[in-house]
């Protein structure tokens, strides 16, 4: 087990950040779901969210990405506000995502789950498709270049055989590898993975670490994940925020969240003895997890 | 005065039976989420048997037992012959589609509803079968206020459809079945998990839905005389525009939207003219779906991520 | 595995085989005698099925019975048209197509005639229809080879309209369409005669599948003393007349051919105008009434004419091959032309002008009485 | 990301055989369904040629066709399938693909076949308006397009059942305003009639032949364009919101956008469709347009397999041969009832014991109850058999046909249909014992109700409902389809 290199560019103070979620607030009927969250993630930088279920976890990503739009507050990426643009606009900005249920095409290719998502970066109109007009030709040799490269990211896992297979044939941990390369095809500043490692045995949740540290310092990629194993939040992470029932209850790095004595209670409740009998509980991780040295 | 309540007497009435017929389509949308189509042709089995029932007893002129005992017995004939045909629809064609893509049901659907029309029509003929309820319920036996008529068929239809309707109401929220018809409407494995027997279930919104399709089928019968083998295409069309209206999957909308366009066909044929009808009610329905998705008294389901 | 599929394929085989056997014609008979065959179109299935099948059964009894008498043998092919132009064009496709055929019955709606027209024309085949009454189909000369024994709208709709306005002088009507090009061609050949004669016209129009006219008879007015059914389904008018009944209105219904059904429609004091006859009451027709109710039960006036229409197919063939020739589709349409009976099933005789019409164009009006009883009366 | 562009595609060499859950899932999927037996056998052969040159073999033997002295009307058929095959492949498109559900596509063939009548018949004012073909067909296709737009809007907030059903009021909302509402205009009932033909340039096109030329020419275009269209970035986006249309968005696929385009294209090909079939019937009418053609549409493309282009196309010429070709005639619906029975017997039952004991026993059965109905009244067998030429004779003495055959032939035929009911849902050796009676009971059933001539056309639609319930239980993806897999959300 090899631990992700260390961050490139540590935080800096002044720097502005790629994301910035400014007091965001979010309602359904009488539910709050957000309540005036604040966070801050800075170019190159990898970023876990924790929290029990039910925290807003996945809505905070489902606001980033334009599927839900906030009653309060804004997002800012790259320095402009996106509040209020479609899904489509703002991942043509640049942010990919994957889905914490798994959202894959799942009647379509492997290759083509990729090609698929590089549609907002190519131009070519149907006529242009059906006469097979220079453009057509010359982006479809680009994505075919493109989509050879980020499923070989993967290597003998997402390998050359199964391409053409449809992509529900694929192993479970496999379609949430092909969810990355599908977003990584558009070709994203800022990537927001949502449980990742969900579903996986302790092989692959290790090979979903290192790729997460991978994806950052190969591709030059930021990184916002969703986890609830601690191996994987503790093996990546250079920054976690804890969240629940929607509010920000701690931020930093991974020990000083872990042992937060309020994310110990919003895990677990008032009841720090059951903290040890929990094996993937915040509290047994630093120490099970044991590969890292802080 | 006396035109716009004779205009809204025979509304209500049309649309009490509208409303019957979109209950069950709006019960079966409820539990399987599959749009039915078959189920106005339940209707127009409904409107046969009945036929063939008066003609049993010897003919609308010449019946050898009482009037109410037949009515009773056309209706419980109606709703249990038809409800099992609902039953049957479901096991031997719906079941094994229960996970299948959308589409595969529903397409299904149609093609039992074309099975049901052809069928009928091998079997029944083509010709119009006619109840002849007036040889047997006499007009006069109605209520007339003024210039406006009710006649007792009428009455029936109103009487019993509002039975029905709160009849459901409670079935659905009082007791266990309507409990679990609930849960298996708002999750189907979740219920499962929890130990309702999910065919039962389902087979038994089935044979209510069905059960009232049939029932509708026997009042339409005695209120318009008329049955042949294609009157469950417009009954069905109708109903299920009823259903959207209201919202579908609800069962107070299904009431609301049977009765609305029952009213609005009626007011449009009194006020504008019948040449517009069905146009204008195709209009609003289009006009309530685009403003209101989902209908006047369905709830937005939150799109789970 | 293997012998599966061998013992499948030589099923197919032989179904495939035992299939072209059976198709190929068996030529020597037709020597003989008379043999031949003609075809018949019609609504058999479809909203109207049930004017389709009382024409089939007419048909069928007049090959029949003309069968017997002449010593022919014709046999009859049924096409299914639902009152559909395209039904109707693929069933004259299949039947000009169908060299041993030489003369059809139908179709049954005017639509149908114009869309299937110039297809017999091109095959100078003739063909008989006993319902189609637009009288555009034998003006326009595009149909040549079209006959027809019933009368066209332009003589029903004045006399009915004149009638109405002479006999039953209404200040206002209502008149109904069921959206059907028969009764909305009606509409607008009467529209007009009652506006010229100072007649207030109340101009509904309600679908053929529509049962429920409460809200349509809400609507008629103390004024309107007549309503007007151009209509094809006489249940639905049966219906519109009970709804009356119990909402009190006093109007009285004057209907066209389709209405014609005793048994059917039998609201006291209507009128009923139609192409055909009651057959019922022409005495030279009992034994036939009774052959037809035994066989198939009650009927209306859709099928004499088609019988009739039928008749004169048989006949001329009977000439043809009395004359020792071939009955040919061209034989046969001449002698067609030359039909001269001198009674028929419809009470009348029948010849045809030279556009196909029958001459001596004439309709029939009955009244019904407070048993249900259809009267004939005279214009 | 830079710095993947530039490098070339690595080459992978397809990695050996691992073992694990992923090497399982895959190679399980990888055993594609195919039809039952040799049936599936010659499917798979078919399989072994490429698209493109099966395309060309297909257009062949189209052109082939009517050089082997075929009949008019079996040219007849022939357009009508081809009329039907394109509008399937529109219908594919939209549903197939997009996956948007769209029960108003009827309106727009009736469109497209009303725009080119209004613009060459005299229907528009007393001269008439006839523009040539060449400038005709685009312009009513462009515009059957826009319709398609319009009409395409509402898929933009509503999806799935909700679209369906605006969809399907569209449908009837063209056929009220065609038939009712704009009856002056329009012709009403009896619709438009003196169409010209294809015109332009000093040609005309006239004759059966030429009209079945111009229809293979226009599906193969389609087919190809299509095919062309499939696995390109629009097509691919397509399929994309079919599977799921919020990842789709999230992936940078305006979604609104393609839904239109969708519904636009489907739309464009049903008005080329209309163009050509009112241009060869001639005369149009509302009731050219009805819902009963769009379920013959659906029949098509289900049967086919709704998603593959070859599948739309086979669907619709396999249907609408087997009605219009075989089932108009009386004795070939015979052998195709009777064929069908068997062939259903020879794939399905296993092993050969039980094959020929039940056909054994249902020889046996049938020349026992028939004994035994001749003894008890004569009556009871004296009436004749509806189906001709060997089967007739291969029958008599076997199956019962009463003198009057209505009334027994109606009872047999609600106890066919609860016998096919339970058959479905008992097993083992019950479902063996009870087929004998089903099968005795269909053949009964036959020839005293489905078979008479009288009520041939009937049994053409309970043919096509049985077919297509059968076909979804048995068969979703239909004939050539891949089956799909539907994530519920």
């Amino acid at each position: 087990m090899t631990a992700p290199s260390q961050p490139a560019s540590p935080p800096q103070e002044g720097q502005q950040p790629l994301l910035a979620l400014d007091k965001l607030s979010l309602g359904f009927g009488g539910l709050r779901a957000l309540a005036d969250l604040d966070l801050q993630v800075r170019d190159r930088e990898i970023v876990s969210m924790i929290g029990p279920n039910g925290a807003g976890k996945s809505t905070v990503f489902n606001v980033i990405t334009g599927i839900y739009r906030p009653t309060a507050g804004d997002v800012r990426f790259a320095g402009g506000s996106i509040v209020g643009r479609p899904p489509h606009i703002i991942a043509r900005h640049g942010i990919a995502r994957t889905f914490q249920s798994l959202r894959l095409f799942m009647n379509m290719s492997v290759l083509e789950n990729v090609l698929a998502a590089t549609y907002g970066s190519t131009r070519a109109s149907p006529v242009e498709s059906v006469l097979r007009l220079p453009r057509h030709r010359r982006e479809e040799r680009q994505n075919r270049v493109l989509a050879h490269d980020i499923l070989a990211f993967f290597g003998q896992r997402l390998a050359g055989y199964r391409w053409d297979q449809p992509a529900y044939s694929l192993s479970y941990a496999n379609r949430r590898r092909l969810e990355i390369a599908r977003a990584l095809a558009t070709k994203p500043k800022l990537l927001l993975l949502d449980e990742p490692a969900a579903g996986m045995n302790p092989t692959e949740t290790h090979e979903i670490t290192e790729l997460i540290g991978r994806l950052r310092d190969e591709l030059d990629l930021t990184i916002l994940v969703i986890e609830h194993d601690m191996h994987v939040v503790a093996g990546c992470s250079d920054r976690v925020l804890a969240l629940d029932h929607g509010v920000k209850i701690a931020e930093g790095g991974f020990d000083t969240v872990a042992s937060h004595p309020a994310v110990v209670e919003a895990y677990l409740g008032r009841d720090p003895e059951a903290l040890a009998a929990e094996p993937g509980g915040p509290g047994g991780s630093p120490t099970q997890g044991g590969t890292k040295d802080r | 005065m006396s035109f716009f309540l004779q205009e809204l007497v025979n509304g209500v009435t049309t649309g009490a039976l509208y409303a019957l017929i979109a209950l069950g389509f709006s019960m079966v949308y409820g539990v399987l989420k599959l749009l039915n189509f078959a189920h106005g042709d339940l209707y127009m089995v409904g409107g046969y048997i009945g036929f063939f029932i008066i003609r049993w007893f010897g003919g609308a002129a010449k019946l050898f037992i009482p009037v109410p005992l037949l009515v009773t017995i056309m209706f419980v004939a109606a709703a249990v012959v038809v409800g099992g045909l609902g039953v049957a629809m479901e096991r031997f064609a719906y079941r094994p589609l229960r996970n299948a893509p959308r589409i595969a049901p529903l397409i299904t659907a149609i093609g039992i509803s074309f099975f049901l029309e052809n069928a009928a029509l091998l079997l029944f003929g083509a010709q119009y079968r006619v109840y002849n309820t007036p040889d047997f319920i006499s007009y006069s036996s109605g209520i007339q206020i003024g210039s406006v008529s009710i006649d007792s068929v009428q009455i029936m239809v109103l009487v019993m459809g509002l039975f029905i309707m709160i009849g459901l109401q409670q079935l659905i929220n009082r007791t266990k079945l309507g409990k679990q018809m609930r849960a298996v409407a708002a999750d189907r494995e979740a219920a499962e998990m929890f130990g309702i027997n999910v065919n039962f279930t389902i087979a038994a919104v089935f044979f209510l839905g069905s059960a009232l399709a049939g029932v509708a089928g026997v009042m339409a019968g005695l209120l318009f005389n008329t049955v042949y083998n294609t009157i469950g295409f417009l009954a069905g069309l109708k109903a299920f525009t009823a259903a959207v209206v209201g919202g579908i999957g609800s069962i107070p909308g299904a009431m609301l939207g049977g009765l609305m366009i029952g009213i609005a066909e009626s007011f449009i044929t009194g006020y504008i003219s019948s040449i517009y009808v069905d146009l204008i009610v195709f209009g609003i329905l289009i006009v309530v779906m685009l403003v209101r998705p989902t209908g006047l008294l369905g709830r937005a389901q939150l799109q789970k991520v | 595995m293997k012998a599966r599929v061998i013992a499948a394929a030589v099923a197919v085989g032989a179904l495939s085989l035992a299939g072209c056997g059976s198709s190929s014609p068996s030529g020597s008979a037709a020597a003989k005698s008379c043999t031949t065959t003609i075809g018949m179109e019609g609504p058999l299935t479809g909203p109207v099925a049930s004017l389709g099948q009382e024409q089939l059964h007419f048909a069928e009894l007049a090959v029949a019975n003309d069968n017997k008498a002449n010593h022919t043998k014709i046999s009859l092919v049924q096409g299914d048209t639902q009152l559909n132009p395209a039904d109707a064009t693929t069933v004259t496709k299949e039947f000009v197509s169908n060299s041993k055929m030489v003369a059809v019955v139908g179709p049954a709606g005017s639509q149908e005639v114009e869309a299937v027209g110039p297809l017999f024309a091109r095959a100078g085949m003739a063909f008989i229809s006993g319902s189609a009454t637009d009288p555009s189909l034998t003006t326009s000369g595009k149909n040549p080879t079209f006959f027809r024994t019933v009368s066209n709208d332009n003589v029903q709709g004045p006399q009915d309209a004149h009638y109405i306005i002479n006999t039953l002088k209404p200040k206002a009507l209502m008149i109904v369409d069921d959206e059907e090009s028969y009764s909305t061609d009606l509409v607008s050949i009467m529209i007009p005669i009652f506006k010229a004669a100072g007649i207030k016209v109340d101009h509904e129009s309600v679908s053929q599948s529509v049962t429920d006219f409460s809200s349509l008879v809400a609507k008629i007015t103390p004024a309107e003393t007549v309503v007007v059914l151009p209509w094809q389904i006489a249940a639905n008018a049966q219906q519109f007349g009970r709804d009356m009944a119990q909402e009190h209105k006093k109007a009285v219904i004057f209907g066209t051919d389709g209405l014609y059904s005793p048994g059917t429609f039998e609201i006291a004091g209507s009128y009923v105008s139609s192409f055909g006859p009651d057959i019922h009451t022409i005495p030279a027709d009992a034994s036939l009434v009774a052959q037809a109710q035994a066989k198939y039960g009650s009927f209306g006036t859709f099928g004499p004419p088609v019988y009739a229409a039928t008749h004169v197919v048989d006949e001329a063939i009977a000439a043809v091959c009395k004359g020792g020739h071939a009955p040919t589709r061209a034989n046969v349409l001449a002698a067609i032309k030359k039909t001269n009976e001198s009674t028929s099933i419809l009470g009348k005789p029948i010849s045809f002008t030279a556009h196909g019409d029958p001459k001596n164009g004439q309709f029939f009006l009955f009244k019904i009485n407070s048993k249900g009883t259809y009267n004939n009366i005279p214009y | 990301m830079s710095q993947l562009a530039t490098d070339e595609p690595a080459p992978v060499a397809p990695a050996g055989p691992q073992v694990g859950a992923d090497e399982w899932v895959a190679r399980q999927a990888q055993r594609r369904e195919y039809l039952p037996s040799w049936l599936g056998g010659t499917e798979r052969l078919v399989e072994k040629v490429g698209w493109w040159p099966r395309l060309g073999l297909a257009a062949a033997a189209g052109l082939v066709l009517p050089l082997l002295h075929v009949g008019q009307f079996q040219l007849q058929v022939g357009i009508d399938s081809l009329v039907l095959a394109l509008l399937a492949l529109g219908l594919n498109v939209t549903v197939g693909w997009a996956g948007l559900l769209d029960l108003g596509y009827v309106a727009f063939f009736g469109f497209g076949a009303y725009g080119f009548a209004l613009v060459s018949s005299d229907q528009l004012s007393a001269q008439g308006v006839h523009w040539p073909a060449y400038f005709s067909i685009p312009v009513v296709v462009v515009a059957t397009g826009l319709l398609g737009l319009l009409v395409g809007l509402p898929s933009r907030r509503l999806s799935g059942d909700y679209l369906a059903i605006i969809t399907l009021f569209f449908g009837e909302a063209f056929y009220e305003i065609t038939n009712t509402v704009a009856s002056s205009k329009l012709g009403g009932e009896d619709g438009i009639v003196g169409i010209d033909p294809i015109r332009g340039f000093g040609v005309q096109l006239l004759s059966t032949e030429q009209y079945y030329y111009l229809m293979v020419i226009f599906v193969v275009g389609a087919m190809i364009v299509l095919r062309l269209l499939e696995f390109s970035r629009t097509g691919r986006s397509w399929r994309a919101i079919r599977d799921d249309p919020l990842a789709a968005s999230a992936m940078t696929i305006s979604v609104d956008k393609v839904k239109l385009m969708a519904f636009a294209f489907g739309a464009m090909v049903a008005g080329l469709a209309g163009t050509e079939f009112a241009a060869q019937q001639v005369s149009i009418a509302p009731t050219d347009f009805t819902t009963q053609y769009l379920i013959m549409i659906y029949a098509c493309l289900i049967l086919g397999g709704a998603g593959s282009i070859g599948g739309a196309v086979a669907g619709a010429l396999v249907l609408n041969v087997v009605l219009d070709g075989i089932l108009r005639n009386p004795t070939y619906t015979g052998y195709l009832f009777y064929g069908l029975i068997v062939i259903a017997l020879l794939v399905k039952l296993r092993p050969w014991r039980r094959l020929a004991l039940v056909a054994g026993s249902t020889i046996v059965f049938g020349y026992a109850l028939h004994a035994i109905a001749a003894a008890i009244s004569h009556s009871w067998v004296s009436g004749s058999l509806q189906s001709g030429g060997w089967i007739a004779s291969a029958l008599r003495g076997w199956v019962i046909v009463p003198a009057s055959a209505t009334g027994p032939g109606d009872w047999g035929f609600v106890l066919l249909i609860c016998m096919l009911i339970a058959l479905a849902q008992v097993h083992g050796r019950t479902r063996t014992l009870l087929l004998v009676p089903t099968i005795y009971l269909a053949a009964f059933t036959w020839e005293t109700l489905l078979g008479t001539p009288t009520n041939a056309s009937i049994t053409r639609y309970i043919i096509i409902a049985v077919v297509l319930i059968v076909m979804m239980i048995a068969r979703p993806q239909g004939l050539l389809g891949t089956r799909r897999v539907e994530v519920p959300t």
